[in-house]
């Protein structure tokens, strides 16, 4: 009866599990899909401690304990992270899921060794796999952390060759894993903890050549890693939850993996062989020593659509790419979203007195909503999010800064003074009065690259999804 | 080869389970929007704290004399449990930023 | 048959153009122009050679069957005419209807081309309609070249130009014309009529309807809905006079068939607008919708310029006169069956038409 | 400090508004204004009496420091100023230079505002930009008035109006501003300009650039290059031509700075173009675009009215005031420190400017 | 090892079976979808033929002659058929799907009744439900079929108070079943065909009272209902891949049900209460006698999609619903997609000369696009579609055709001529002259009733996902 | 009472399955386009046309003197075969419509 009980409790986490992830990737149900997901492993957790099992100690004080301490360290770490080190968290997490499945196999390999247990060639073959999976998702997880976290440099943790190091340690693993396999239970422990210790090194080394701005890729994979690590310890267990879960979340990993490759236009495998990760995306915009950032499209719709205020500037590359009428697409769209969206039109913006006007007319943008430069200056400070499209010399701080420019003394729009700026322009190459902008290498700044009436229609894309 | 086909036969509906297991993960994942990467991952990893019920089984089939098994597997109960409690707050959280608007 | 278009004294436009009258010229029918008739309107009597023979007035009037013309000849030449001719031109028997017997006198018969009904059926003769569409968009025109601003917003480095206010009172064919031309040149239009499609109307061609909030109201049911409506009307007068006087443009062409036309922007509203201010009044000719204006004069009042000018559409001669011309001879198609005149009094159009019927 | 405005003689303009003069006036900046020399740009005295003291031309004369003005004054009356008065107008010195050395004799500093450079920096005191915006808006109106066509196109009842053909030679400020307005009114706009940056601005305004086929023949490398693109601008030139010919409207800026305005239509071409079309000469100042056009005249030439005007700006003189006045108000500020002209000759601006300097 | 293989080739079959139903729900990849299920369900008869199965005859002769007997008709049946009747056709077919599902339930039910065989209660329970499924789903596909080919009239197959009849006929079924089921094997066969003839009888009933335009919904769900049937004969034969199939087809036949309905603006509820299904969608066209057909925006959609050549007919709807923007995107997007787009402008369509050509340079659709009456009559005979936003009068035929009418005698533009119309508008009401218009009640004309701007927002939408 | 849990805890997997593949059916067609609806429809019939292995069985199992499971069976092979066989033709010719264009 218990039995059934427990059964059923695990059915329904499973399920749970699975609607839960099904939700989590709907933006309107995501949060929902997060507390089923949630439930469904308070079940799972409960049933276990309740599941019949004969003549055993049961020991509840220690898992409780160890369920406190964990739980309360686990909330805590959640509150208090701060929302730009997200990823790193979720890294953190993720590695100590894979530890957890070390600390399992290698529990298991110590029965094994001191035989006070015996297991099957295939359940030792699970404990291996799992031992294996497990560490390198540890290691490689707490790496991810360290770069994120910026703790590292990405230089300082390889080597020369490095993808090679990592063919021949890979190799080497697997090799041993085999011969522990193979050398049975007269091995003795100490092969374990080699293994351990070389899967652990082999984690690390993986992730050590992928650049800092791939490692949300490499979290993902990894996050599969630890699913995979659970359904093999839940093999181990005869434990249909763990292995349904476990597999679920490998599955859903890599699919994941590949879409966040996709997303940023590269290959899952141009990730992995590292190195080239993190220099590839910054490069498109360096200058000398500095390097302005970019933003994706998808980025760059959230922050639009989770604004408050949007200011958008327009400039000549507006009336280049004649995207007037897609301007007012995504205006239309923000503002029945709630966002207030304002233009500053700077005096000289475009190659004509009133250049902007007459494109903005055509597009039917209420006056109302344009402001003049000192409207818009005002404006800024409290503004979340400027947007600027082909607009170029009209927001140049040199104008304020830089005495030896040719436009020193002209007003601009100080964009800068907004929360967040974004840049859509095809390249880095100057406006009308040649000069280059430092704009482009603010902090608040981000690039995003191509021509305004593409990039503002993907935009519009992106936000309809949202 | 054997032992594989009789495994394979034995636990066939395992299997089917297994295949169909893959096949939802990835389908469950197929469509979602980019923003949704991070909380996505972020979820699906306290899913992956799944492993904690391991732990618990080993804990409670454990000799209560054997400290070494109780002690590895209390590590293994508090891993996993940062991961699943770390690991949802912090999906909740991000994905609070989403709940602002929707019409 | 004869077709006489003489050469027109006081206007730029002609009754009939080449193009059209290719159309309908045949052995049967021949047309008559005067010498340089259509001079004025860009068509110099080269263009008239291959369907029209080019003569003298007097010629004409002792020739021809059917005389077109945009304006009704002058009472004196009549007589020059041969009896049973038939008129074609504007008569407005509605504004003055003496010239049925003025023509009945003369043994003439006459259709006035304002008289045909505007149904969707003879819109393609409704001469009302394309004068009044010329009209309403010169008049933008001429208010934008009048007006010391500029129409549409304009931020640049010497300053920011806020858009002209313009708003048109009367919203039908020449109202919704000089809605469309005003917004086409960037200004900010708001119209107004009396008429209860108009709101819908103006709206099609996105421009403001001005109406007081509070219009909800005469959802209101029962028997309090008529007095309302009339308090509500009232507050609606009101707001278009503060309307007007914060306009930079003003364009009027409400009118009401066979009356004096309504008084919409008396002195006082005037007053208050701004310097530079233009109003052109297209009822000018029957009394104007402004107080102060004068057909065919340009008042200035106060800084402001009042134009009044019924007859806008002369100043655009070339087209006026095409779409004049297509009229008639949409017109003449009906009347006209092989060569021959047959004024059939069993159809409604020229029944309403032929004023000496 | 005392800065005079004396009335235009020939420009409705002022060179200076009431709005304008607020943002500077104070205890040690004080205006004279000269009686009525606002009215015309219908800014009467009274809108002026906050700011500024009324007064008559002579006392302007001998009181002011600085003179500003639209249009340079009579070289007569120079010698009516004290010495050392510093004189704001456009003088246009790469016209004719004498005036720099009238200005010396009679002891006296002059600012030309079209000396100041096109950079984007001095851009808010471009006067040159500024007016040749408002002559590109006014001289598609003024087409748009004198055509006895539609601009837009139209299929009604009475017929189809195909939309009017407007062509702008030279795609400057005064170009691309027509351009926008021509488009606005419904017509089909196509511009020509020979700096290579036109035709992306060109269209940049949903125009067309006038260009002939086969334009990427000039992608062939090598020592071709000139010749072929010598070539190809010949071709060029012969499709403007070809162009204008068929155009109801042509609209010419072509201006090159101390020369005689480029030739762009000659007589052969207008003499296929068809009657009643227009054309705006805005260059007819420097000789104008058109063989035939004389500056400040109206030539109809073959039933193709050609309109000479480069002062197009003062016929809209209440907005054109306005931005003059802020461009020049701009400059002032430049000049005024504390309320004490400083003249820095460090300053690209200033020292561009100070045609005496 | 012949065991195993089959079994592989079950799991293959059933995995081709999901991914096959996956890639059908896109249309780029639904062909490789259909045809990937076809081999899923290939493999799997094959390895039904080979299945180990110890001491039977097989009696290939038999299987071979009847799957080649019903795979030259099923063939030549899909091949023959009209593209409009393929819905009767899929209908027909699921029928005896479900026909196939009773036959092997009876079967079942004779040898258990002359007691050659014995069934667990269990068993007896699956195969009396097999039975009732199958037999619903046989004679309702059935009658949806009839209506569909126009074979009956909604009315002739509908009872007063039908559904009542319908509640008391499916108390009755379940009662007999209930009873059959307790009564164990010496009920004997007059019972078991009671209950088929009761089951047929009520799948009959079922689908009687709803509306001919619903019968897609029915079909969907009566195939959702075979599947079921399919499972659970599988069970029967404890067969794997006819549980996991059916299991499949039932749970996507109940939810593309679903869809359906929501692509119609219905609950699934509202279609099985019947009665109002047929009557309510007719209604809204209904004058008299006549009804105006309505098109969905899904239909309409895929219409234009795949047109040649379209010509847009603006009226005053167009300028009262500010719809001008829209209707260049869609133009745009047609174009894009090699669709000749073009407008006819009638003289005195709107309500001031020039009217829509104001609108239409507003939205900036290039001149020669735009054709007056003449050459758009002309036109109009060589186009595909003809969809008309918000006209009325001058698209009205009784200028024409009826000397009575006031229009009578105005030319107007002949859409009629076209291959196919479809109107826009939000109603029934006539426009400026007041006078209804026979060309909504055209055989080639199909109403798409709403707000002009928001019909044409939804086929943009549409037509982007195509 | 006892039977159905004793049935679920033996067949536990097999109900996993059950659930999973019930799963999988919602979840493939949830976002279909609705011009896909009929082809679906369709689709989805042809693959519930896999009852036609119940009648093979049946027939292969049969006595091959009972004419009568012969002959239902055989009755059965050919429904399900016509709606194997039409269904899967029918699907294809309505989706050949779709390949016409595509950028
Ligand atoms: N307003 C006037 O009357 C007038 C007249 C003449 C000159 N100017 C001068 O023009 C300048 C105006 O400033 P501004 O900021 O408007 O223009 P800007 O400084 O010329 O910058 C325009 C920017 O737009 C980008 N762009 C061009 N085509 C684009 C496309 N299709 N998509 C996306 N981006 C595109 C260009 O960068 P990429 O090439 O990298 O895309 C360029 O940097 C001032 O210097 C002003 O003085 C003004
Ligand atoms: N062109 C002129 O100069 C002029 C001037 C005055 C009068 N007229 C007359 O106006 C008529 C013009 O013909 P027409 O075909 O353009 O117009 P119409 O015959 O008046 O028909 C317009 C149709 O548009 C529909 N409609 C209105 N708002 C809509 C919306 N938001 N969305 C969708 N549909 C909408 C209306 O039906 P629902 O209400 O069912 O939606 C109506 O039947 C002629 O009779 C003409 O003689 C013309
Ligand atoms: N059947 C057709 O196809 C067709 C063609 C053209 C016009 N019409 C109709 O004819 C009618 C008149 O058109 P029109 O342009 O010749 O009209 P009009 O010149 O006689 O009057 C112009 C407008 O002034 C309005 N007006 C009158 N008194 C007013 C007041 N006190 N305040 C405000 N506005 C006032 C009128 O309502 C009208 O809309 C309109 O309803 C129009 O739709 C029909
Ligand atoms: N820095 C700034 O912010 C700023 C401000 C205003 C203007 N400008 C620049 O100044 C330049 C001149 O502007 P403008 O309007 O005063 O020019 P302009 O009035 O001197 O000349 C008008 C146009 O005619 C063209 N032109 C000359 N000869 C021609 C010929 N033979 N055929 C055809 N076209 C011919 C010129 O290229 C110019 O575009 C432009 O490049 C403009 O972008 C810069």
């Amino acid at each position: 009866m218990l039995g059934s009980i427990v059964n059923l409790a695990y059915l329904i986490g499973a399920t749970s599990f699975v609607w839960g992830l099904r939700q989590l990737s709907t933006p309107d149900t995501a949060r929902k899909g997060n507390l089923l997901a949630a439930f469904g492993m308070g079940i799972a957790i409960f049933a276990t401690m309740i599941l019949p099992m004969t003549g055993v100690a049961n020991n509840y004080p220690w898992i409780i304990g160890g369920m406190l301490v964990g739980g309360i360290i686990g909330f805590f770490a959640a509150k208090k992270v701060q929302m730009t080190a997200m990823p790193q968290m979720v890294s953190i997490f993720n590695g100590l899921g894979g530890a957890c499945a070390v600390v399992l196999a290698m529990t298991e390999l110590v029965h094994y060794y001191d035989r006070t247990a015996t297991l099957s060639s295939g359940q030792l073959f699970i404990v291996l796999t799992t031992l294996l999976i497990g560490a390198i998702a540890f290691t490689g997880s707490m790496l991810a952390f360290a770069k994120l976290q910026g703790l590292v440099w990405d230089s300082q943790v390889t080597l020369p060759k490095h993808h090679i190091v990592n063919y021949i340690l890979l190799a080497a693993t697997i090799g041993l894993t085999a011969y522990v396999y193979m050398g049975g239970v007269g091995l003795g422990m100490t092969m374990a903890i080699g293994l351990m210790v070389l899967s652990l090194v082999y984690g690390f080394s993986f992730v050590a050549p992928i650049g800092g701005a791939d490692m949300p890729v490499v979290i993902s994979l990894l996050n599969s890693f630890t699913g995979l690590s659970a359904a093999a310890a839940g093999l181990i267990y005869d434990n249909n939850i763990m292995v349904v879960g476990g597999i679920l979340v490998g599955a859903a990993g890599v699919i994941l993996t590949v879409l966040m490759c996709e997303a940023m236009n590269r290959s899952l495998f141009n990730v992995l062989i590292g190195g080239f990760g993190g220099g590839a995306a910054a490069a498109i915009g360096a200058d000398g020593d500095q390097v302005a950032k970019t933003v994706t499209i998808n980025d760059a719709a959230i922050q639009l659509y989770y604004s408050q205020s949007v200011m958008i500037v327009p400039g000549y590359g507006l009336a280049v790419a004649q995207a007037q009428k897609v301007v007012k697409e995504l205006d239309d769209l923000l503002s029945s979203n709630g966002v207030d969206v304002k233009y500053a039109i700077h005096p000289v913006a475009g190659r004509m007195p009133g250049h902007m006007n007459v494109l903005l007319a055509e597009a039917d943008v209420p006056y109302p909503k344009l402001l003049d430069l000192e409207d818009a200056n005002n404006a800024i400070p409290n503004t979340d999010m400027v947007v600027i499209i082909g607009a170029n010399d009209v927001v140049n701080p040199a104008a304020l800064d830089e005495p030896s420019s040719p436009i020193y003394g002209m007003p601009v729009l100080n964009v800068w003074e907004a929360k967040h700026v974004i840049v859509m322009k095809r390249s880095m190459s100057p406006g009308y009065a040649g000069i280059q902008n430092q704009l482009f290498f603010h902090d608040k700044n981000k690039m995003l690259f191509g021509d305004a009436k593409d990039s503002l229609q993907k935009l519009v894309s992106e936000i309809k999804t949202l | 080869m054997d032992t594989i086909l009789q495994f394979f036969d034995t636990n066939l509906i395992m299997i089917y389970l297994l295949v169909f297991t893959i096949i939802l993960g990835f389908e469950v994942i197929s469509k979602v929007p980019t923003v949704l990467h991070t909380p996505l991952m972020s979820g699906a990893n306290a899913i992956s704290g799944v492993v904690i019920i391991g732990a618990i089984l080993l804990i409670r089939a454990a000799n209560p004399n054997d400290f070494l098994t109780l002690g590895l597997g209390t590590l293994g109960v508090i891993l996993g449990m940062v991961n699943v409690v770390g690991g949802y707050a912090v999906t909740d959280r991000m994905l609070e930023m989403f709940k602002k608007k929707k019409k | 048959m004869k077709i006489g278009i003489p050469k027109e004294s006081q206007d730029n436009r002609i009754a009939m153009v080449p193009a059209t009258m290719k159309k309908i010229a045949s052995e049967q029918v021949i047309f008559l122009v005067e010498n340089n008739a259509g001079v004025n309107a860009s068509l110099p009597d080269t263009t008239f050679s291959e369907v029209a023979t080019i003569t003298d007035r007097a010629t004409i009037f002792q020739d021809a069957d059917i005389i077109v013309s945009v304006n009704p000849l002058e009472d004196a030449e009549l007589s020059k005419l041969k009896k049973g001719t038939l008129l074609i031109s504007m008569f407005a028997p509605y504004v003055d209807d003496s010239i049925i017997g003025k023509l009945k006198d003369h043994g003439l018969q006459g259709v006035s081309m304002d008289m045909i009904p505007r149904t969707s059926l003879a819109q393609a003769m409704d001469i009302l309609s394309s004068m009044a569409a010329v009209a309403g968009y010169k008049a933008v025109l001429t208010a934008a070249n009048h007006l010391p601003r500029y129409f549409p917003m304009m931020i640049t480095a010497a300053g920011s130009i806020r858009p002209a206010k313009v708003l048109v009172l009367g919203a039908g064919v020449a109202g919704l014309q000089a809605i469309a031309t005003a917004r086409r040149l960037g200004s900010m239009v708001e119209a107004f009529d009396v008429r209860k499609a108009a709101k819908e109307e103006v709206e099609s061609l996105g421009a403001k309807f001005v109406e007081v909030e509070g219009a909800a109201d005469d959802s209101a049911a029962g028997g309090y809905a008529v007095e309302q409506s009339e308090e509500f009307i009232k507050r609606q007068r009101a707001e278009v006079q503060n309307r007007a006087a914060k306009a930079d443009v003003i364009i009027t062409t409400a009118q009401v068939r066979g009356r004096k036309a309504p008084i919409l922007l008396p002195k006082e509203t005037v007053d208050k607008m701004k310097t530079g201010s233009v109003v052109v009044d297209l009822a000018s000719s029957t009394g104007g919708n402004c107080e102060l204006s004068k057909d065919n004069e340009i008042v200035i009042h106060n800084g402001v310029k009042i134009i009044g000018n019924s007859a806008l559409a002369s100043d655009m001669p070339q087209d006026a006169s095409t779409l004049f011309s297509n009229n008639i001879l949409n017109f003449l198609k009906l009347i006209i069956k092989d060569g021959e005149m047959v004024l059939d009094m069993e159809n409604e159009i020229i029944k309403s038409a032929l004023i000496t019927g």
